[in-house]
């Protein structure tokens, strides 16, 4: 099960795991980025993402896929939330599912990372004094 | 033959286009798109070096054009 | 938030997540680990874990103590559950949150690779033949 | 003075038993516990230098003792 998608809704992380679950895994790991409230040194009041979309699914389901092949781990999914998403809601979640710990760890910090320099997706900062700015990659480190 | 050039985020506001059809003659590359996307009004906002991606995949900027190619200009990415 | 403790009953691993959330938090790491179906080549049908209480959740706290210095992760919760476990259910839940993904995953790993190192929790595994036997760390690689 | 021994899991299997109260002299180490323990029917069973924890710490065999500690052979862990 390699599943990569882009939503416009709440992200269903007990969901995400449900999917990957299979009796023969041992070891499930998930990565929960969410909008958190500050970000270098201003107040945040949401984010609003934005994306390639067509390219964004196609760039996630060749993460995933790469994760899977590199570490052997068959069960993973990726889920990207779009449109506005507020303080401690999640923007992304990632689960991987393997017999052992090792690989289901590592193929979810693969996917992360590949994600963040790869998949065309876009943040534009809502500050709490109105003002508002595109978030960089090089500030891009949550 | 044509191409439609993209743009996203911080290029689409600071060029005030989301996307155009562009001529090019036959063995055009993606640095004519891009020297064109340079004289652009607004193309401060926008390196000369941009990411690039032809019909939804990464590509160089010697990278052969076709007819009906979709021109994707990338700025740097921030999802997670 | 620093909590580790070990239950008898079904771990809530999204009553974990929501207890380390904290609005200024970016990234939420998870793992899980569920009894799986073979191990070693065997039917497994369910593991009975025990475990010497009181040092367990001393050394449990202990360790989480260190990811958090370690790592700089002040949100870090860890539950282990005791009793029979039947297939896929989780034996370990572990989760951590900090502003950047990079300390919350290292944190997770860590707390996980020590647990099974140092905590006195042992399994004994029931399989489908009716044959029963104690798992050796060696063989504890899930 | 007196210890708590404690065994757990395949070692309280093989000796037959969870608990037993140990007289020592004074100045006893975990050793002497270890040995005490290698005579036991069953011993076969428990390698000839366990794990051990003192009042729930692992401790070392020259760990000396007092009267009232709590002595735990340790089998190897398995959580997770």
């Amino acid at each position: 099960m390699i599943r990569g998608r882009l939503t416009q809704s709440e992200i269903d992380t007990q969901g995400l795991i449900v999917e990957v679950a299979e009796s023969g895994n041992g070891a499930t790991s998930v990565f929960i980025g969410t909008v958190r409230s500050r970000n270098d040194g201003r107040d945040v009041q949401s984010i609003e993402y934005s994306s390639y979309e067509p390219m964004a699914e196609k760039e996630i389901l060749m993460i995933l896929r790469e994760a899977s092949e590199r570490y052997g781990v068959n069960n993973i999914a990726a889920e990207h939330r779009l449109g506005e998403i507020q303080i401690g809601e999640a923007s992304v979640v990632i689960v991987a599912a393997h017999p052992h710990r090792g690989p289901a760890l590592d193929a979810l910090r693969y996917v992360i990372e590949q994600l963040k320099k790869r998949v065309p997706i876009w943040k534009l900062e809502h500050y709490s004094d109105g003002d508002r700015s595109w978030v960089s990659a090089a500030e891009n480190h949550a | 033959m044509t191409v439609t050039v993209r743009f996203f985020a911080s290029y689409a506001e600071v060029l005030g286009c989301q996307s155009f059809v562009l001529g090019l003659a036959n063995g055009a590359t993606v640095q004519d798109v891009v020297s064109h996307v340079a004289a652009l009004p607004g193309a401060a906002g926008v390196p000369p070096a941009p990411l690039i991606a032809v019909n939804h995949s990464y590509a160089n900027l010697s990278h052969l054009l076709a007819d009906g190619d979709e021109v994707a200009i990338i700025p740097p990415v921030a999802g997670g």
